[in-house]
């Protein structure tokens, strides 16, 4: 039942699409569009949760006569599909609605409202697919979808170019995981999922399929060195969408990566584990270090997906490396943090992206040094952003920390591990995801600070104006839910366990029989945690502290211009900017991952010129893959285009050497 | 009887060849022309020779054709092109007539080594003529490869063509060879046409395949 | 009506024959362009009726068979689409006059004896005879190459006509070596040329003379093909003739070539001790795939550069027939159908876009999305579905390819996977400069005649979700007979 | 019930305690350099002043400006309840445990920073910017201590890691050596102390702590001034429960253990503040681009400790 109602809610997407085509200019067009997606996402959302929750998510199948004639296109709901299908349309209904008013600012709404509902009906798709064909061209199509999102704006130089690598990263990823697919159907062709759990594999196959399954679902993801398309295509496409890309596509990503590694070639092994948890830390650290580096903010914010993805598969690592040494608990317990990361991430940076859309659309720009004194303009959208800022950033109370705290509790049980490389590995690991997650705080700081406080730096956006209501409430929705996660973790874990269990067969402690709904990953004398009473504790003791002085000291409050050590500057390009923010850590840590290099160019004594300070700062990954990579193609093509210029004669001596090379074949064949 | 006839057969095929070698050596454009009616009368008599052992009648029109339309009609019309354009006597050849005679040798002994791997039992006539008959397609071919002028190669191609005619001839009782050998008279009444119109000289002033390739949709 | 089965065959083969005389003699271009329309449409009726009616009994000369049925079919479908784009565009090029009324009955002509001898090379049931048909087919499209009578054009005629005709011969002796292999066994006359009977007696042949005949036959026939490094004739071919010509080249002469290599690629495997045909297919594929695959970054033509995209599938599909084995073969003959109506619906869009813009020059055309929506998103579907990209049709057979490639010689994959990938960054590549960013050039709506194009790229997407089971059934066994 | 009061009571201690602690620091500073120094009630006496006085912001200021001081306050408040110092038995110590403490005051600090970059002056930058530098590098050497420390004790609940501490089996370990090495330099600069910053100074283009609170006047900067102490407080509180946790009343322990309890707390604090004063005076405050290698010092203190602790385990 619940698959006939996700396949029927993906059929309207569909069809929606085809309403976009049609209607596509009118504003009534608008509202149908992203209202019908608002709509089946919710019914959507609630029948997977009924199927999590109340039927605990026992598997259920459906298989239509699509796609591979002989096996038609088979469709599975089991409990972590469920999940993710849980967060895809949550994010969905989420973008859908901020859409709805959010659209109007459009000014190509033919080349979003067609492809808004088939992105969705992709992401969709792929979480129920059951077989490889019908997973992949799901995959492809939701690339695709996606890509003509991304070239909504096309005559914008640098979109088409963002659209252009997406592209054919998607399409490298879709081969590498076309590749590992017939590895794990093998050579007749055994290409449902079921049969793929059935078969059992030469040695050589798992870590084949995993190094391909790596280049795949992580150059959807984002890992690095496969991210670079990411921060690029992610703030190419209106705002919402980014939202949907950087929140849930990310995640259907994950989906993949779990379903496969996990459940189909299910034969976890350690150095496995380690190849993640290595992968999963740079990728972390460098992600946000290109984000803090940042000042076009939307691209802070794909960058710190990036960093996101990192955490994520940290998780995973960790998951196989005590999946491998049959500790179940602990994989357990890293799992959950995964999943729940994943949860987290999908709302506090779709609720990022919002508030980015609503900035963008109110000042035009995507430039934080030209922003600043927001939170005037737009209080609450100034608000929903600092509740996502302190979420992202991993800070008691909200939810963001709880994956963290989750995260490192698994690590904290690695010590058991018997393997030397794990052993001293998962503590390092450690130690970045701390260093990384303080960054975070310190990039988000940056990205609050600079566009929401202080002075404008510019007329645009001391010309800003709040956003109308629609895309306000979807930012409340997510902010609060921001909130409830991060006090009320218990509920998470325990919905989260059944999909946990349906992949590793172990699940963490039932949550909710802990009194004063704390949570205890593993025992209450080793470490517990309760949101719901930190929340309390800070509220009462702020409340307390300001009725105290307000009671018994004074209230009184006098505006006065700013003090500033005796220097105010009544110029706001004195303020610090984001390139400036960033300065301390680009001296510790740019030299190396950028090359960074600043240099002063004081004017000489007595001019009046300005000194200019120039940062140039280089991406390695791109420098030392990427451009020898087209440099490459660019050769061959180049040698080869020469074959287009021959005469008749050489052309003719071409066939003519064949014709010989193959006599000569047939002389010497044995 | 059956000897005699294997080896007249045989005779005129390595004539063939021989002929074949002449024109690859070559490098004057009338003589060439003089040399190509000669290979078509050779061809003539053998595929006669063919008709007469296989007792084939239809085989002679194969050989009137190649008499009267290959080694008259063609040469001449050739020859008439050649003064009509007045292209300059000399064929510059692409590589030197050393390398290209040791070329055409490699050539034969790889058709021969090819051919002398089918059974015997296949009728050694048959097999014979197809060992002839693949090595003066091969020295056609080499023959227009190492030609830069268009009159060169038109020869080349036919000369690979007459290699054809003699395999078909050469193959018993194998039908359609008279249709096979009209067809080709087509063809290379059509490519002959192809310049005779002066399409290639009103356009371009010459035959030189190369000047054609000056004119091309993509230019370096 | 119901025709017997004998009458379908012979109208396949008269009424373009009939037609092609008469649209010889009749002046006037309106009447033409339709008879000519109608004349391929009634031979894909017939086409139709033999697929749904029983089928005659193999002649000497003629056989219709679950294989050639699938390109007959094909054949007359995107000959008849085809001839309808073909109607609006020449009425354009002799609107703005690149084209003079003389050459039209001339043009009609030569497009319905073109017809003719791609059914016959079809239906053939004598290698002979299947060698004089494609001979005439190539015959037809060198005249209407050069039809323009610019250098270009004549020049791309002229290379054409002197590769091919170099074809031709060698595919000639190949047919000649097999009569000789065949000649102890069956006995002399017709009877040794006859596929139905070649392929009862083929284990006792000669294989070495099997082994000469099919190098010759591949590469002989291999040139129509377009397969590299025989492939030189190819790209200015279809980029110096009229576009309907382009469209029917890759779309169909390519398949009746490769279809004849099929033919005999089949007697070859009925030889136990006959080499392994498959491997030299695949070579020749792959290195196909890979060569055109590079070339498509420096195309400047955008004519040219499809022409280039050809060749890669065609590379493709040797391939897939090369590696043989039911999945592979499967997706051979899928590919093979895919590209045909998504090559030529490509050809529909660009014929309209060069002729709105007035170049063939990729670098003048830009934005094409917003100029001309129609035509610039048909264009961004068939991109796409040639790309590769699902939902569409070649994605299914390049699934198929690759998994079941990989599966079973993982390093014939990675040349494989390794040329898609290259051909589809430049593919898209150009996509985007043509389709996206500012618009360049004329901006005037264009008379276009969008059915064609649209009713291909339908049945493509249609495909790629969804495949009749008559239809699988048929290409499985089709499959299982290629072996 | 007992715990509940000891509870309340920790809450109201940390409070009361907090302010002088900070006095006695200053003073020993001042006597160490010779000069008579305020009283140790000092403290007390500014925030009672700074609280009466009306507060003083600046026009750019946002509603942010004026509600961080409150939440900044109450974060490190509840942190420093959570630490055991003179009675383990807490109720709600289960409530955060040793890594949400610190991510309470990670809360705290971002809250700080925002709140300086709000008016928008230099200064505030500088000081938001240099502090997130900071905590970026102190976070995980604090965490790598703590990695320590829980594997020796298998715990991060303090209260259980403390009860173990006690026990006998500990022993003396080279990598809690290290560990406490790491956590007092990481403590230092959280705090803000020489040689990482100089929490005296008010006009140095090298201060950071107090560049961000530049703004901050009357009640507000009272609440800051109190978290600061606060903090200071709990640090050695944190530092006195994992390292010296003798004399730390058990759980629902009498009366008189409670007094005992507090009476070695106090001990504790006062030779912790003697020496964070001397350790100030003796040593000279560093480059701000210094404090990247003190930290960087730090953590590779704490992943030896760790190996370390491996190694002699596996023994």
């Amino acid at each position: 039942m619940p698959v006939q109602i996700a396949l029927w809610s993906v059929a309207a997407l569909l069809a929606t699409a085809i309403v976009g085509v049609a209607r596509a200019r009118a504003a009534a067009g608008r509202v149908l569009v992203y209202g019908t997606s608002l709509a089946v996402c919710g019914v959507t959302i609630l029948s997977a949760l009924i199927h999590l929750l109340a039927a605990g998510g026992e598997a259920a199948t459906l298989a239509l006569p699509l796609g591979i004639p002989w096996i038609g296109a088979r469709f599975r709901i089991d409990a972590l599909a469920a999940f993710f299908l849980v967060v895809v349309n949550l994010g969905g209904a989420a973008a859908s609605l901020y859409g709805i008013g959010y659209g109007r600012h459009e000014e190509a709404p033919q080349r979003v409202l067609p492809f808004f509902p088939a992105f969705l009906a992709g992401m969709n798709l792929v979480v129920l697919a059951d077989d490889a064909f019908t997973f992949l061209l799901s995959w492809e199509f939701m690339s695709l979808a996606s890509w003509a999102l991304v070239m909504a704006h096309h005559r914008d130089a640098e979109n088409a170019r963002a659209g252009y690598i997406y592209l054919v990263m998607a399409s490298f990823g879709t081969l590498a995981l076309l590749l590992a697919f017939g590895l794990l159907a093998g050579a007749d062709g055994g290409y449902t999922f079921a049969a793929m759990r059935a078969a059992t594999h030469a040695p050589w196959v798992m870590p084949l399929a995993l190094a391909l399954l790596l280049l795949g679902a992580g150059s959807k993801a984002g890992l690095v060195p496969l991210h670079v398309w990411l921060p690029l295509a992610h703030p190419a496409a209106p705002s919402h969408v980014s939202a949907l890309m950087s929140g849930v596509m990310t995640k259907v990503a994950v989906y993949g990566f779990i379903r496969v590694v996990f459940d189909l070639i299910a034969a976890p092994s350690w150095w496995a584990g380690m190849l993640l948890l290595f992968l999963g830390g740079a990728t972390a650290l460098l992600g946000i270090l290109h984000a803090l580096m940042e000042r076009d903010f939307k691209r802070l914010l794909a960058y710190s997906t990036i960093e996101n993805i990192g955490v994520i598969f940290v998780n995973l690592g960790l998951a196989l490396a005590f999946q491998a040494n049959g500790f179940a608990a602990a994989a357990a317990l890293a799992l959950t943090a995964a999943l729940f990361h994943a949860l987290n991430h999908s709302l506090f940076k779709s609720l990022l992206f919002f508030g980015a859309g609503a900035v963008l659309s109110a000042t035009g720009t995507r430039d934080m040094d030209r922003l600043g004194g927001l939170i005037h303009r737009m209080p609450a959208t100034g608000f929903a952003f600092l509740v996502g800022c302190v979420a992202i950033s991993a800070l008691p109370p909200l939810n963001g920390f709880v994956s963290e705290w989750l995260t490192f509790q698994a690590i904290l049980l690695s010590p058991g591990l018997p393997q030397w490389g794990l052993k001293v590995m998962v503590p390092a690991v450690g130690a970045v995801l701390a260093l990384s997650a303080a960054l975070v705080a310190a990039c988000f700081v940056k990205a609050f600070g600079v566009t929401f406080l202080g002075r404008a730096r510019s007329e645009v956006c001391s010309a800003a104006c709040e956003v109308d209501r629609i895309p306000l409430i979807a930012m409340g929705l997510f902010a609060t839910l921001c909130l409830l996660l991060g006090i009320l973790p218990g509920l998470v874990i325990d919905a989260l366990a059944p999909s946990v269990a349906s992949v590793l067969g172990a699940r963490m402690p039932v949550q909710m029989h802990v009194p004063w709904l704390s949570i205890v990953p593993i025992a209450e004398s080793r470490s517990s945690y309760n949101g719901l009473l930190l929340f309390a504790f800070i509220a009462v003791s702020a409340v307390l502290a300001m009725l105290v002085i307000h009671r018994f000291a004074s209230r009184a409050l006098r505006r006065a211009p700013p003090w500033d050590c005796g220097y105010p500057d009544a110029n706001p390009a004195t303020q610090y900017t984001a390139v400036s923010f960033a300065q301390p850590v680009r001296r510790v840590f740019g030299t190396v991952v950028f090359r960074a290099c600043e240099q002063v160019r004081m004017p000489p004594p007595g001019s009046l010129a300005p000194a200019r300070l120039d940062v140039a700062q280089r991406d390695l990954v791109w420098d030392g893959l990427y451009a020898p990579l087209a440099r490459a193609i660019g050769v061959a093509s180049q040698r080869l285009n020469v074959l287009q210029f021959l005469t008749i004669r050489r052309y003719l001596s071409l066939v003519f050497l064949a014709l010989v090379g193959l006599l000569l074949v047939l002389a010497l064949w044995p | 009887m059956e000897g005699l006839a294997f080896d007249i057969a045989h005779l005129l095929a390595g004539g063939l060849v021989l002929v074949s070698f002449m024109m690859l050596y070559q490098d004057r454009l009338y003589a060439l022309l003089n040399l190509f009616a000669l290979h078509a009368v050779v061809l003539a008599l053998s595929v006669a020779w063919q008709a007469h052992v296989q007792g084939a009648p239809h085989l002679y029109i194969t050989a009137a054709i190649a008499l009267v339309f290959k080694a008259i009609v063609i040469p001449v019309a050739l020859h008439r092109i050649v003064q009509r354009l007045g292209i300059h006597r000399e064929i510059e050849t692409v590589i030197g007539v050393g390398p290209t005679m040791l070329a055409g040798m490699g050539l034969v002994a790889l058709a021969i080594s090819v051919m002398l791997q089918a059974t015997p039992e296949a009728d050694p006539l048959a097999r014979e003529d197809l060992a002839f008959a693949l090595a003066v397609i091969l020295l056609g071919l080499l023959t227009m490869v190492t030609r830069r002028n268009a009159v060169g190669q038109v020869v080349g191609f036919m000369s690979l063509e007459n290699g054809l005619i003699l395999a078909a001839a050469g193959a018993k009782g194998m039908p359609l060879v008279v249709e096979i050998s009209v067809a080709f008279s087509v063809l290379i009444a059509f490519i002959v046409i192809g310049i005779f119109l002066f399409r290639i000289r009103e356009r371009f002033d010459t035959v030189d395949i190369q000047a054609l390739d000056r004119h091309r949709g993509e230019r370096r | 009506m119901s025709l017997a089965p004998g009458d379908a065959v012979a109208a396949i083969l008269l009424i373009p024959l009939v037609t092609a005389a008469l649209l010889a003699l009749l002046p006037g271009y309106r009447l033409t362009a339709r008879l000519n329309i109608v004349a391929t449409l009634l031979t894909l009726l017939a086409a139709l009726g033999l697929l749904a009616g029983e089928r005659p009994q193999p002649g000497l000369y003629l056989l219709i068979d679950d294989l050639n049925i699938v390109f007959l079919v094909l054949n007359t479908f995107v000959g008849f689409t085809t001839s309808v784009f073909s109607a609006s565009y020449i009425a354009h090029e002799i609107g703005i006059g690149r084209l003079p009324r003389s050459y039209l009955r001339f043009y009609h002509a030569m497009y319905q004896a073109l017809m003719f001898g791609m059914n016959l090379a079809l239906v053939a049931n004598n290698i002979g005879l299947m060698w004089v048909a494609i001979e005439l087919a190539t015959l037809t499209t060198v005249l209407m190459v050069g039809i323009y009578r610019t250098h270009e054009a004549l020049e791309a005629a002229w290379k054409y006509f002197i590769l091919g005709s170099v074809g031709i011969a060698l595919a000639l002796f190949g047919t000649i070596l097999v009569y000789v292999a065949a000649h102890p066994v069956i006995g002399e006359g017709l009877e040794a040329m006859v596929w139905t009977t070649l392929m009862q007696r083929v284990a006792a042949f000669d294989p070495a003379l099997l082994n000469l005949a099919f190098v010759f036959l591949l590469l002989g026939y291999g040139t129509k093909v377009g397969l590299a490094p025989l492939h030189a004739w190819l790209p200015d071919a279809h980029a110096e003739g009229p576009t309907p010509i382009s469209a029917v080249l890759s779309g169909l002469l390519l398949n009746v070539a490769l279809y004849a290599v099929l033919r005999f690629k089949l007697l070859l495997a009925a030889n136990p001790a006959a080499i392994a045909a498959g491997s030299l297919m695949v070579t020749m594929g792959l290195s196909s795939l890979v060569f055109a695959a590079f070339m498509l970054y420096r195309r400047r033509d955008i004519k040219r550069m499809f022409a280039y995209s050809s060749i890669e599938h065609m590379g493709i599909i040797a391939f897939a027939f090369g590696m043989g084995g039911p999945l592979a073969n499967f997706a051979g003959l899928l590919h093979m159908v895919m590209h045909s109506l998504t090559k030529s619906a490509i050809f529909f869009a660009v014929g309209h876009i060069a002729q709105v813009k007035g170049t063939q020059k990729i670098a003048e055309i830009r934005g094409l999305t917003e100029s001309h929506p129609l035509l610039g998103w048909g264009l961004v579907v068939g991109v796409v579905a040639i790309a590769g990209l699902p939902p569409l049709g070649i994605f299914m057979s390049e699934f198929l390819v690759v998994t079941s490639t990989f599966a079973r010689a993982p390093l014939l994959a990675i040349p494989l996977v390794l040329g898609l990938l290259v051909a589809f960054g430049a593919l898209l590549l150009r996509l985007h400069g043509l389709a996206f960013g500012t618009p360049h050039g004329s901006t005037a709506p264009v008379e276009a005649s969008y059915l064609p194009m649209f009713a291909h790229l339908a049945l493509v997407l249609l495909a790629g979700l969804y495949l009749p089971p008559p239809l699988v059934a048929w290409f499985q066994h089709v499959a299982a007979m290629l072996g | 019930m007992l715990d509940l009061l000891v509870q309340g009571a920790q809450m109201a201690l940390v409070l009361l305690l907090a302010p002088l602690l900070t006095g006695i620091v200053r003073k020993v500073k001042a006597r160490l350099l010779r000069r008579r120094g305020p009283s140790v009630i000092q403290p007390y006496r500014d925030l009672l002043r700074l609280a009466r006085k009306e507060a003083v912001i600046a026009e750019g200021a946002s509603w942010l400006f004026r509600v961080a001081p409150y939440l900044i306050f109450a974060a490190t408040w509840v942190a420093a309840a959570l630490v055991p110092t003179f009675a383990i038995g807490l109720t709600f110590s289960w409530t955060a445990d040793l890594i949400a403490i610190i991510a309470l005051l990670g809360s705290a600090r971002f809250f700080l920073a925002l709140a300086g970059m709000d008016v928008g002056t230099s200064f505030g930058g500088i000081g938001a910017s240099r502090e997130m530098l900071i905590a970026s590098l102190a976070e995980p050497a604090m965490l790598v201590v703590v990695f320590t420390v829980a594997l020796v004790a298998g715990s991060t609940q303090l209260s259980t890691i403390a009860a173990f501490m006690v026990s006998p089996g500990v022993g003396l370990r080279v990598s809690l050596g290290l560990a406490l090495i790491g956590l007092v330099m990481v403590a230092i600069a959280e705090n803000a102390r020489i040689p990482v910053d100089n929490p005296a100074t008010h006009l140095e283009l090298t201060m950071v702590h107090e560049a961000m609170v530049l703004e901050y006047s009357g009640r507000h900067l009272a609440m800051i001034e109190f978290a600061a102490s606060l903090k200071l407080l709990l640090y050695l509180s944190l530092i006195a429960c994992l390292f010296a946790p003798w004399g730390l009343a058990g759980a629902g322990a009498s009366a008189t253990a409670c007094a005992i309890g507090l009476a070695t707390y106090l001990g504790k604090l006062l030779v912790g503040a003697v020496a964070l004063a001397l350790f100030e005076t003796s040593i000279a405050k560093m480059r701000v681009f210094r404090v990247p290698d003190f930290l960087g010092a730090a953590l590779m203190l704490g992943l030896l400790g760790t190996l370390l602790l491996f190694v002699s385990r596996s023994l």
